[in-house]
Formats: C-alpha cells, structure tokens, sequence
C-alpha cells in the first residue's frame, strides 16, 4: 500500500454528493486504483446532513477511516461537523460564496463552485466543477475523466456533454491555477490493473441475474430497494417478471406462486417487510417450495433508523416462521462473495427445496468496492430438478435424502398439489399422526446434506485467506464476524499482525446449517475470541454458543446505525 | 357427466353433508369440462377455509396456501406459466377479509384468472364467527351483541375497481353457476363471481330458503356494460338479489403487457452466459 | 394565524421545499384551531412516508406507527377514549397499497375518525417508485417500462363502502382543505379526504401545474347525498378533476354502538372484584 | 388414589361428543370428583373422527392415558380404532342399530341410544340417553345430574328441560335394568371438596378479566379462539371492548392504539397469525407499549395440523419481530397458574411497558380439569402508571431502571408522541447515534427487573411442590417441561418415585427473561437432564445451552401433534 488517501463529501441531500463521487470514484477505477465508498445518508430527500466516505488505495481497501485526507463542505454545516476529521496537511474544499468558515485555517481550499458554475452555463454543473478540482488535488490526469464524462452523459445529447466536459475542465484547471503547490501523494495509475467497482445492492443483484432468477416480487424498503431495481432494470433483456407487490406478503406469496410454476424466484425485504413474510416463510417451509429471500438489515426496533446500519435479525431469522423447517442462511462479506453466494443460494434453495435466507445490510448494500473481475465460469444455475414425471406422480415422495423430485404444471399429463396442511406424499390434507412424523423427519433430514454445501467460514490469518482445507486455527486472539464485518476485521487483522500480535478472523457466510465443525475446529486452540458485531445482543456470540458450547470471551458491538471502523474497534481491545 | 369429467376426484370430501359448496365443486368441474380443459392445465388456487379445500376435491393441479393469501401465489403461477388456467377458489373471508389488499390489486394488475368466491357470509371453518359479508345483527360467539360493522358488498366493489368481470350467483343453481364460471374464464383478465352458499351449520339466517326467496336471474335486457347501472344494480339487497354478470369492461391485461415486453422465462433454463458477461462492463 | 395557533410546532420539518405537504399541514391546523380543539386532546395517528411524519411536526398528541397501519391503532385509540379526536395523516402507499385491507374494514367499522390522505401518486419518503394511484405509463426504477396497473380510485370505492363522508382536496388550496377537514371532523363516523399533493421531488407527471389545471370545485346544485350520481362522479378523472365533498351518507357508527352498550372503560381502573369471583361459580 | 378411571366417547364431528361430556363431567365435579378430559378432534365440522378422553378419579389428575375403562362409540369407525385399548373388564357402549360390531365380546355394552331418545321424543335427545347410562355405569347418583340438567337447559325452558330430565332417567334406567351386574369400582363423591373445572383457555381468559384486560382484538384461529370468545362473552359485563379484526396485523395493532389510549390490551392467536403480528410486536417494542400476547401453539410450518398440539413456536417467540427489544414470554403449566400467569403478564407487561406473551397449545387450551376455587385476593390488577404528569412531560424518559413514566392523552395539558422510528426522549425521530445508543440501552437495561419478577420454574420431586426458596435439585434425573407438558411430565415423576428412582420435574413458565440462576441451581447436582418437548428440534434445551451452557443428555419429543402420555415417556426411558 502505497498510498491511502480517505475523503468525505458532506452537504444534505439534494446537493449532489452522489454526482461528485460517481465521477470521481469511476476515475479512479478506470485508473486501476481500488476505491472503497460508504455513503451516510438520512431518512430524507432534501436537506439535512448526508455524507460519502471514499477511501483510495493501490492495494485493496476493505473498510472507512474515521478522518479524511480531503473534506468537500457543500454546506456550512458540514464545514461544522466535519473540520475536526481533516488533519494538518489535509484539505477542505467549499465554496467560499455559499459557506461559511469561522477562522479558516491552512487546510482551507476556496473553490467558489458556483459561480464557476455558472460562468460555464448553469449552476447544476457545480459538481462537475467540484470533482474537476478533486481530479486536480489528486494529481489525476484529466484525460480519463473527460472519457467518463462523454459516456456518462451519452444519452443527454451532445450540449449536456459539452458543459460537463466545460465545467470538469474549468475545476480542474482553477484548481491548478490558484492551488497548484498542494499535493498529497504520489497517486500512480495502475492501468493494467481491470477492476469492476460494485455495490452490495448489484453484488446480490448481478449473482441473481446469473444465479437464474425469473421472477422478482417485492415493496420498495430501504436499504434493500437496490437490488430489487438493479434487477427491475434487467428485466426485459434477462426474460424476468417484476412485479411491486402491495406488500409484503404479496410479495413473498407472489414468488411462492412462481416457484410452484417453475421459476427462480425471490424477493427482497428489509426488517418489517420481513416481519410481515414470517407467515409466507413457514408456506415455504410446509409446501418445500424454493425461494431466495434477501433481507437488507437497517436498526430497529419497527422503523428504527431507516436509513443506517445494523445487523440485528440474525437470530430472529434463524427462527423466523411458525413451525419448524430447515433453511439456508448466508451473510456474504464482501461484493465478491455476496455475487457467488446468490447464485449458490438459487441452486441450494432448489437443490434442497427450502428457503435460502441472504442477510446483507445498509452498509453493504450501498457501499462501493473495486474488485478484479469476477469469474462466471465458476458457478453456474444449475437446477436439480428431473425435466420427466410418471402419471402417478407423488409432489412429497418420501426419500431417503428428504428432497421429493419437484414438478411444475404441464410437464406431464399428471396433476400435483402443494399444501400448507400437513400432508401426505400426494399433496392432500392429512391428520394422520404417522404420516405427519414421517413428513417432519422427510424435511428434517435435508439438514444432512445441506450442511455439506457451500458455504465454509473463511479464516483469516494476515494476509493471505486460509482455504478451507486449513483445518486448525493458528492465533491466539480470533475475531468472529459475519456479514458485511468481513472487511473491517480483515483490516483489523492486518493492523494487529503488523504489531506483532497473534490474531486472527473467522468469519462467516453461511450461518445455517450452522457450520459446526468448522467453527470448533477453527476456535480450539484460540486463547480469546471476540465477537465484532452491529447489534447489541452480540446475536452470533449467542448461536456460537447454542450450536458449539464455546463461549466468546468479548464482544465489540456498535448498534448506533454506523458501520465499524478499525479505529473503533482498536479502541476496544 | 361423471364419466365425461376428468376432474372427478375419487377420496372422501369433508364438507358438511348439504353444504353448497358441493354444488360449486360441481360447477366448476362442469365449466371446465365444456371448455375441454385438462386437468394437468388447470391450477385451482386457494387460502384456507371450506371453500379453499376445493382444490383438494378436484383432479387439477392445487396450490393451498394461506388464509387470504390465495390471490399473490395466483398471481405468481399465472404469470410465469400464462398457458394454464388459474381458478382461484376462496370464502368470503379469506377474499373479502384476511386477503382484501390483495383482492383491491390483483384487481389493479388485471391478470387472467378466474376468482370464485363461496359467499357463505360466515367463517365455516373456524366455526361461525361473522365474516365481512355477514347481515347486520347477526349474533355469533365472537359478536355477542351482534354484528355492527356494514357488510361488505364485492360486486359495487368490483364496479369500483373496473373489474372486467364481475358476476354473482347462487350455488344451488348448479348450471347457471358453471355458465358464469365459463363466462369469467374465457373473459380475458380478472374475473370476479361472488356465489351465494349457504352453510346448513353455522349461518342460520343466510338459507337456502333464505337465498331461494330472494335470487333472481338478471334479463337480458340488463346491460352489463353501463358502470353507473351496474353500480345501481350492485346496491340491490334486500327483498331481491340480482345474480348474472352484474358488469363487464375491458382493459389490458397484466399477461398481454408481459407478452408485448417479450417476457416469458422458460423452467429449467439458464440465463444467457454472454449476456450476464456483458454486464460485468457496466461495472 | 400563528399565535392564534396552538398546534405550531417549533422544530425542523423534513420535508422537500415547495412540497405539498407543508400546505396540509397548515390546513390540519387551521381546521382544528377553527374547531378549537385543544392540542392535548387531538391525537394524530399515522404509518410511515412523508405524509405520516406529520405527527411530528404539529403541537398534539401523536401515534406514528408502521407503514400501512394507521387505521387499527386509529380505531383502538378512538374506541378506548372517545372524548379524543382523532385524525390519520397517511400517504397513498400508505393507506391504499399497504394498508388497503384495513381501509375496507375500518370504512365497515364506521368509528368516528377523519382520515386525510396526500395523495401524491408517487412513493415519496423511498424515493419515487409508483403508488397505487400512479397513473398508468408512469416510469420509476421499479416500473422501468410504464405503470401498468389501473390507478386506484379511492373516491369511487369508498362510496361502494358507504363511506359517511367522501372529499377531495387539492392542497395548494389551504382554505378550501381545512374547510373540508372541519367538515370531515364534525361528521359522526369514518371520514375521508383524499388530497392531491404535489411531490416536487418524484413525481414529474402530477404537477402543480398539471392539478390546477385540472382541479375544479364543485358547484352548490351538486347533491353528495345521492349515491349513484356521487358515483358518477367519482369517475371524472382527466382534464377535468372535481373537488369537495363528493358523497355523505348516514348510519351507526361503532361510537354509538359501544356508548349503547354501555362500554367505556377508565384508564388505571381495576376490575370490580365481586364481579370477578362471581365467575367461579360458572366453572 | 382410590380409583382411576379412564372414558373415551368416540364418534363423527357433529355427533354431539360434547354434549355427552358436559354432562359426564359437570356432574362428577358436582360430586368433588377430580376430573381431566382433553379433545382430539378433525379440522371439519361435519364427519371425521373425534374423540374426547376423560380421566376421573379422587385425587388430582394430570394427563390422559392411552387406554381407556370405559368407551363410548357414536359410530361402526370408533369402535374399530379404539376397542382395542380397552382391556378385559372394560365396557364399550354402543347403539347396536347404528353402529356395526364384528364379534362383540364381553365387554361391549349395547344400548339402543337412538331408538330410547325416540321414544322419550327426538332423535337428538341421544346424547343425554348416553350420559344418563354412562352415569349409571359409574354409579353416580341420578340426583346431581337432574340438577345439572335443569341448570344448563334453564334459558331452554321448560320443554326441553323435562325431555332431557326423561332422557337421563331413560339411559340411567335402561343401563340398570339390563346391565346391573356391571360395576368398575368404588366411586366414592367428595361432596365438601370445591373444585372449579375450567380448561386452559378459560383460565388464560378468567385470568384476563381478573388481571383488568380492558381491550381485545382478535382474529378468529384454532386453538386460540376459545380465549377470545370467553372474554367477549363477558365484554359487557366487564367493560371490554372486544372486537374481531379484519385480520392479525389490524389485531395487534389496535392493542397497541388501545394501549396508547391506557387500555390493558390484549390480543390471541396461533401460529400463522402470530406470525402476521411480528411487525406489530416489534412495534410494540420500540414503542414500549404495553400488550398481552396469547399464543395458543399448533403444529406447523403454516396450516400445518390446524386442530392439533404442539409446542414448535418457542425459540420463534424469543426472537420475534425484527430488531431487539426485550419482552416476557410465558408458558404456564396448568389452568391455575395458566389463571395467575395471565393477571401477572398485564401488570409486568404494565410495569415494564414491553409485550408479554403466554405460550399455550392446543392441548393446554382445550382440556378440562378441576381444581381447587382459585384464591381471587392473591393477584390484583396493578397499574404502575403514575397519575399526574408536568406539561414538559418527556415519554421516553431515560431512567435508570429503562422504564419511563407513561401517560395516556388527556392526562392533563401536555401531548406527547408514540414513536415507530428511534427516537428522542421527547418521542420525536432521531437519526443521532448517540441518542440511538441510550435509548437501546434504557430498553435494555429493563431486563434487570424484569429478571427479578415472578416466574422462577417449579422444581417437583416426588409428591410435594418445592418452593422456590428450595436452592438446589437433589433428584439424579431431572426431566424439562414448559408450558403444557407439566402434568404429564409430574406424573410420570410420580410413576417413577413409586419405583424408587430418584427424579424430579424442572417445569419452566417463565422463558424469557430465561431464570439462569435458578436453572443452574436446580440442575447442578443432576446425571441426567432429558427435556420433554412437542417438538422435532427440543427447542427448550437449546435455549437451555445458550443461556447457561448446560446440554440436555436426552430429549423425549412428539411431533405428531396428538400429547404425551405418561406411558409414551416411560417407553422411552
Ligand atoms: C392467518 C390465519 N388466520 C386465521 C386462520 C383461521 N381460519 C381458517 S379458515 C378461517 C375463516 C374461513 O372463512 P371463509 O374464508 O369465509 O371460509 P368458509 O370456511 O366460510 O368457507 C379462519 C379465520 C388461519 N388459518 N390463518
Ligand atoms: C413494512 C414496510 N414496508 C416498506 C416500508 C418502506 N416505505 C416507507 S414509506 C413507503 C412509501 C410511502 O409512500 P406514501 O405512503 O405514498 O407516502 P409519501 O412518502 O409519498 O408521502 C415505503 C414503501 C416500510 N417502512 N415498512
Ligand atoms: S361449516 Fe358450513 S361452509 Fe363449512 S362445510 Fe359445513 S356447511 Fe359448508
Ligand atoms: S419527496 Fe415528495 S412528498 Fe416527500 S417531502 Fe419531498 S416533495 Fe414532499
Ligand atoms: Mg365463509
Ligand atoms: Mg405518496
């Protein structure tokens, strides 16, 4: 790592902080470098106090840095609430004519956006003039830029290109002009470097799309309105119904309804849309019906923060539905994994005909990442389902494995029922005590091999990942996370090992069927294990200990709707 | 007709002996049968109440959801596979009650399906409670002081909502039940009939003497087209109680806007690998 | 008006600029003020989205709920205290999308509690995406190719519902909408007032412009008391969009009903203990 | 133990099973007899096969056997199933010209039930003929039951108070004059023994009224209806507004308007809808609302056994309703503490401003059994509001304990808001961190007293209740109950102490918050800890684990929906 550069773009909503981090972060990646980018928004559409997080780095970057390098105040406000961030050294770009700053130091770059805005034509062009400057800072050349805009732009006609490329130029060139001996780092290109830069939201969404997905019901919530759209705009060119359901359970049943059809099916929810399919959920779990169900974690309870941060239904979904039936749940760590692990949860879910549960967050679902390509030979939508059936086709045939082979209407002149009854092999209500027993142990016994699937924690030990095969963890101090933690352990991991001490993370995707004996093998010769989580029942502590009888000896929780930052994390141990 | 109905279900029905919901069993067979349908292309969607256990009664394909929940699974079987046809069969609480959000858009969405609601005006299942359709005073052990609540009256509902079809009948009349069955599968888009069922062992005021005292057939000069008549028309309930086709209207329908998208996923296929290839550039 | 105004609240609203919301807001104000209720006996109950952050922004007691649930803690305030008076502040997801199924029955209910919606035609509090009164064709990021379910007619199924009171505002007129509102409080039982609002921030279709070119009051021969005309008019919808009160109708409201049954119980009350052990002897 | 006798009356729904049994039963209470009669009935209303299965005898008892002493059967089908659990010297009654028997052996008893209901002047009067031979088999006196009969037909009139008197005195009679020789066993009446007989969903609803339940919103649900109905069929009476909901969510939702309003609120329903309300409860946590829950278990996933036991929704309550937030959940064991349970969950759930739920089953709900008069003076309902509050009056009060005054409107000149989103104290949304992080902790840190209240589990060894005082078990093997199975599983505690082992029962009410301490303490000195569930997964040793770190060493589970017996535990010992 040669350089790591974090800046943050504060004002409130409807100033445009997305505008200047789009162009800004797509150049950089078109540059080779990595970018990691977390947006703070709240729960409005204008005003307020919002902000983007970018962290720029040679190497891969995993997490947020509490300061920043460079702050751009769109408002006073931000000027306000940020300045303390920004070391000596570092640089705060305003507008001089719109914001205010009480005894402006050295760090203090007057860019006065708007009027430069205007002078090229219209004052909407102001955030093309900030990021012109920020190219300028960041010592970029501008050409990639100009690139960007042209394509960014393509479809608003020629004179919209026109002004951008203006005001990118005007940004650029005042900045040089009046600011010329700032310079913070060497940021070199890395060309040959091909990076994709992806959000959580299209991690899961892409994965789905290649995981086969064919029908998508869902209600907008947020955070998890971003893969539902992502996909939405798909729809036509991958043959995909999407329909917004009236609610949520609509829109859970709506899936189930294509799933007995034959569809890839799925929805996206987040914490009260969920709630609201815990009826849906155990459908799914009677009738073994497929079903991909993404929940985008925001705090709660109810409404809670709407807009932040969380990972507290952990628990709750492990549970979630009346009755008892077996389920998938993952909690990818990153956009890679979470691309993977969608289209495992497709294929697992109709592999074994039980719901597979993706548990992301805010913090996930909107946080950008570079990342190398990701590999598409590598997994593919593989259906395990028999394409012929005899006429005395039975829907909830009794295996050994507990998996009945699955029919859809019309691939045969036979006819089936799917139940929400307890039922017999044939689909058809049934009180029989006998049948009943052999049903539940039926759906029980896929545990077995759904516990062999995809889906092993991943131990880190410094730099490089342990493979699976790795069979015994090596560091005294392991650190447990799940989901969208992965990164800022991993980072907290780096730091710990580059002081010498004995640490390592084990972190977990998949979380049901628990992986048990990866889990005790990993932890047995740990002298301390510390669960990092966003919840304040430190929940994966709590399942480590039901499903293996290790206790953690600590845990670090944050439930204020914030992700964790290594700093945070240092703090605490 | 039995041995020219390849929906005869051979196992033991668990209905109350007299309930009308037999005759609406029959009825639905009898449409299906003179429209030459399959059994392996039919799918009879339903929550859960007596009326919903029809799909267990039938030889067709079944899908028995959830109480009030037969509408979105519905939605979700049609849509993906448009070449079968979906009947929904529900109970006046499971459609006007539980499920009534789905029902105002479902309604909305116009996809092709037939609903066809056993309007006994009372929880069967769950043994008499009052349902949204029950009379005004009626006294049950959940309403001991008698219902309050307006019933729910589905055909000026339907009306409302541009249904573009909306019948009522009686279940005793086994044939006009089946023609209007008929009529509601070959409308193209949402069909709703609301059907007249007494239940002989909880509602002791909505009787087979009751409804045979009241029901009357719509003439053929009634115009069905005109949605201000028909909303008149709706709000007739009392001494007399129209049954036909109370209102028709025409709209597209959610299958023809998937057809004109080009949107028809296969089962069993895979995503196109190039294509999925190509979005990786976006990125 | 301000220092006239009891229910001025002092903190910082959320709302966009310029959004329509800021107008009803007032309009709530001013008819409550003209009725002069007292802000510790209104009780404002409301889901989530733009409209039903409300409650937060008036001097009154408030219930700010979940999405889609406004009227059932609606009726369980009202029921309980009937001295309240109790308003919904809710949007068009809100009340016709999540909420529908508890619209149709709390219309049936008939408790006494006027329900205000801002009908904005769009989602606006999760950034734009369509309602159950967009119109059709509209294009959000979850309808990329056009809106195409028909639009639901709020004013045309509550008049199916025999609703007692039916309006439509447009809110850029305060005057006129607080009048509505004072009416829709005054009148015994279940009240309802849609009210075009503009959101400035989504929905590029509805404009002000575009609903003052439309909106149009309707004149003093027009008879809301006449069901199938009010009917007929809730049909108009396109160039021309009537506003007022557009059907009344009369009958028990569950208010009435509890007070004849004489059923108000106290808060911090015990249960009269005789009573109580008056009941062993029935086991 | 004098005597124990068992009788199963068999027959088709609709058939009047019930009717028998009212009889059979009021009038064996009226003799101080101890009775326990649990249903086993279809999810049809017509047809089928029913039963109900009654144990009587002089002391208290607690479950049902398999066999039976005494079967009546309504139709050829009963005789078929159940002849065989009668053993020799039992009795089989049967109408010999409705019902077809294959080689009729000594014990079957022919009585023309249908033709002697004729004769005294309707075919419906049959049942009563039954129960008057029933009667006389048992050798109760005629006496109590002519007086039962005139009670419970009194609103009849006359009439029908003297066919049913004829149609006693008919069955009585036929019975002696043609089967005198027929005798089981002494049945000896306790006339100054003051038993109540009251089953489970009675005793959570008498409990509702006794603890000031005020407000009731309800959706109609097997198994859960009957607490519903019982507290509607007293609404006018007790002051109540109760009210069927359009559906579950409405149900809970108006509970929580009602309790803004101050009601004691309440809701009741079964799996399926308790799963609609899982958004509702969360809102009921954030908003620290008040809310009795009752939960009356079935098997699942979803319809799963709709008139059937089960005990599937324990870890899902625990967990319900995303976010966190802390509630009580209760499972009582018999009616009397189902009876005290209740009027406690609405003072704490009062006192603590969080939901509180009572976990019952099918079995629990619809099984009778006498009782001692429950003592009326040991519970009251206690509201822990304060009355006056100042105008600046702050909802969300951060307090030490977590819990803040709550008012109701018009208490006085303030307003105040109830909030779904996280919020300030003044209960105005709140995006701010640190804001956020006191309120979780304020909620949280109930969970202290909330610990300390009643609901420390009933440690049984042998013949006597040990108290709670009682700090260490003493039995080798401990067997887990919770909620229903308490009488079964004290039963089969006593079997074993006959036989000289040394057990006792653990027997959880309260789950949640779990008592920890006094599970360690009772469990400590144990070899053996098997926990008795109606479930597959043995949810309650799970929770046992994670909570303390204990592992069960065995599980006895039934899943078939139908109870235990002690025979079924014992088998498998
Ligand atoms: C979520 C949920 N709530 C309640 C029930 C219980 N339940 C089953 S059927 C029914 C009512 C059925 O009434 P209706 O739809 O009119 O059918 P009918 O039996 O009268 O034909 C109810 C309340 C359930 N199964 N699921
Ligand atoms: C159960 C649930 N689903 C979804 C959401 C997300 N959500 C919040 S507001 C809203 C739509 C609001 O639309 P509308 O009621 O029209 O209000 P507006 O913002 O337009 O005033 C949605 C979908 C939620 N909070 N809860
Ligand atoms: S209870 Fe009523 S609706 Fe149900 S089967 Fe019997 S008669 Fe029919
Ligand atoms: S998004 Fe629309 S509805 Fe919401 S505050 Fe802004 S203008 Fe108003
Ligand atoms: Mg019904
Ligand atoms: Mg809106």
């Amino acid at each position: 790592m040669s350089f790591d550069i974090s800046i943050k773009i504060a004002g409130q909503a409807g100033q445009g902080i997305q505008s200047i981090a789009e162009i800004l972060l797509k150049v950089l990646k078109l540059n080779g470098l990595h970018v990691f980018a977390y947006q703070d928004y709240m729960s409005r559409v204008r005003g307020g106090h919002n902000f983007m997080q970018v962290r720029i780095s040679d190497s891969p970057v995993y997490s947020i840095k509490e300061d920043c390098n460079i702050l751009v105040a769109l408002d006073t406000n931000s000027v306000d609430v940020h300045r303390n961030e920004v070391p000596k050294g570092g640089a705060i770009i305003y507008d001089p004519h719109s914001t205010m700053v009480d005894s402006p130091d050295n760090r203090f770059i007057p860019i006065p956006m708007n009027n430069l805005a205007k002078e090229v034509g219209s004052p909407i062009l102001s955030n093309t003039i900030s990021a012109g400057s920020i190219l300028a800072l960041l010592d970029i050349n501008k050409m990639d830029a100009e690139e960007f805009v042209k394509k960014q732009f393509a479809k608003k006609g020629e004179e919209v290109i026109e002004k951008n490329l203006k005001a990118l130029e005007r940004g650029y060139l005042y900045f040089l002009e009046n600011f010329r001996s700032w310079k913070f780092t060497d940021i070199k290109a890395q060309k040959n470097n091909k990076l994709i830069m992806i959000n959580g939201s299209e991690a899961v969404g892409f994965g789905a799309i290649a995981g086969g997905c064919q029908f998508i019901a869902a209600y907008p919530m947020s955070p998890s309105t971003g893969v539902f759209t992502y996909i939405t705009g798909k729809a036509k060119e991958f043959n995909i119904i999407s329909e917004q359901a009236e609610d949520e359970i609509a829109a859970i049943n709506m899936a189930l309804g294509a799933s007995f059809s034959g569809a890839r099916a799925m929805t996206t929810t987040s914490g009260g849309g969920l709630s609201l399919m815990a009826e849906g959920l155990s459908l799914a779990g009677v009738m073994e019906a497929p079903v991909v169900v993404v929940n985008a974690q925001r705090p709660g309870p109810a409404t809670g923060l709407a807009t932040r941060t969380g990972q507290e239904d952990l628990e709750y979904v492990l549970h979630i539905g009346h009755g008892e039936f077996p389920r998938f749940v993952f909690a990818p760590g990153h956009p890679e994994e979470a691309f993977y692990t969608t289209i495992h949860a497709f294929n697992l879910s109709d592999k074994y005909q039980v719901p597979a549960f993706i548990l992301i967050d805010q913090y996930f679902a909107d946080t950008y990442a570079t990342a190398k390509e990701f590999d598409l030979n590598k997994v593919k939508a593989i259906s395990s389902q028999p394409s012929a059936f005899s006429n005395d086709y039975k829907r909830y045939q009794i295996t050994k494995s507990g998996v009945s082979p699955r029919a859809y209407p019309m691939q045969g002149d036979f006819t089936f029922i799917a139940d929400s009854h307890e039922h017999t092999e044939n689909g058809h209500i049934t009180e029989d005590g006998e049948v009943r027993n052999k049903m539940v142990e039926k759906r029980f016994r896929k545990l077995k091999g759904m516990q062999k699937e995809f889906g092993k924690p991943t131990y880190y030990y410094g730099d490089k990942l342990v493979p699976s095969s790795f069979k015994k963890g090596k560091a005294k101090t392991v650190f447990l996370a799940w989901g969208s933690n992965y990164g800022v352990v991993r980072e907290t991991v780096d730091y710990l090992k580059k002081q010498k001490r004995s640490v390592a993370m084990l972190h977990f995707n998949r979380i049901y069927p628990f992986p048990r004996k990866e889990a005790i093998a990993f932890l047995k010769g740990a002298k301390e294990i510390i669960t990092v989580e966003n919840n304040y029942q430190g929940q994966f502590g709590n399942i480590l200990k039901a499903e293996t009888g290790i206790e953690v000896d600590g845990k670090i929780l944050k439930y204020d709707g914030r992700p964790f930052t290594v700093e945070y994390i240092l703090k605490r141990i | 007709m039995e041995n020219t109905n390849p929906f005869h279900y051979e196992g033991e029905l668990s209905w109350c002996p007299g309930c009308g919901d037999f005759q609406i069993l029959k009825s639905v067979e009898k449409a299906l049968t003179s429209l030459n349908k399959k059994p392996s292309e039919v799918v009879l969607v339903s929550g859960i109440g007596q009326a919903a256990k029809l799909p267990h009664y039938m030889k067709a394909n079944g899908f028995n959801g959830l109480h009030g929940r037969a509408l979105p699974p519905a939605f979700g079987i049609k849509s993906f596979n448009r070449d079968l046809t979906v009947l929904v069969t529900t109970g006046d609480g499971d459609c006007y009650g539980e499920g009534g959000n789905h029902l105002i858009h479902a309604i909305r969405r116009n996809i092709d399906i037939t609903v066809i609601v056993h309007n006994n005006q009372v929880y069967g299942l769950t043994k008499g409670q009052a349902s949204p359709t029950s009379e005004v005073g009626m006294v049950t052990k959940t309403q001991p002081f008698g219902v309050v609540s307006l019933p729910f009256n589905p055909i000026a509902f339907a009306i409302a909502m541009d249904t573009p079809f909306v019948a009522r009948s009686y279940s005793k009349d086994i044939d006009f039940t089946a023609d209007l069955i008929k009529q509601g599968i070959e409308t193209k888009g949402f069909a709703l009939i609301d059907i007249l069922q007494p239940c002989v062992s909880f509602n002791k005021i909505n009787t087979y003497q009751w409804y045979s005292q009241r029901a009357y057939k719509l003439d053929n000069n009634y115009d069905p087209t005109n949605r201000v008549k028909a909303f008149e028309k709706s709000l007739e309930w009392g001494d007399k109680i129209p049954i036909g086709v109370i209102y028709r209207s025409q709209r597209q329908t959610y299958d023809e806007t998937l057809d004109r998208l080009g949107i028809k996923p296969q089962v069993n296929s895979q995503p196109d690998l190039s294509k999925v290839k190509s979005l990786l550039s976006e990125f």
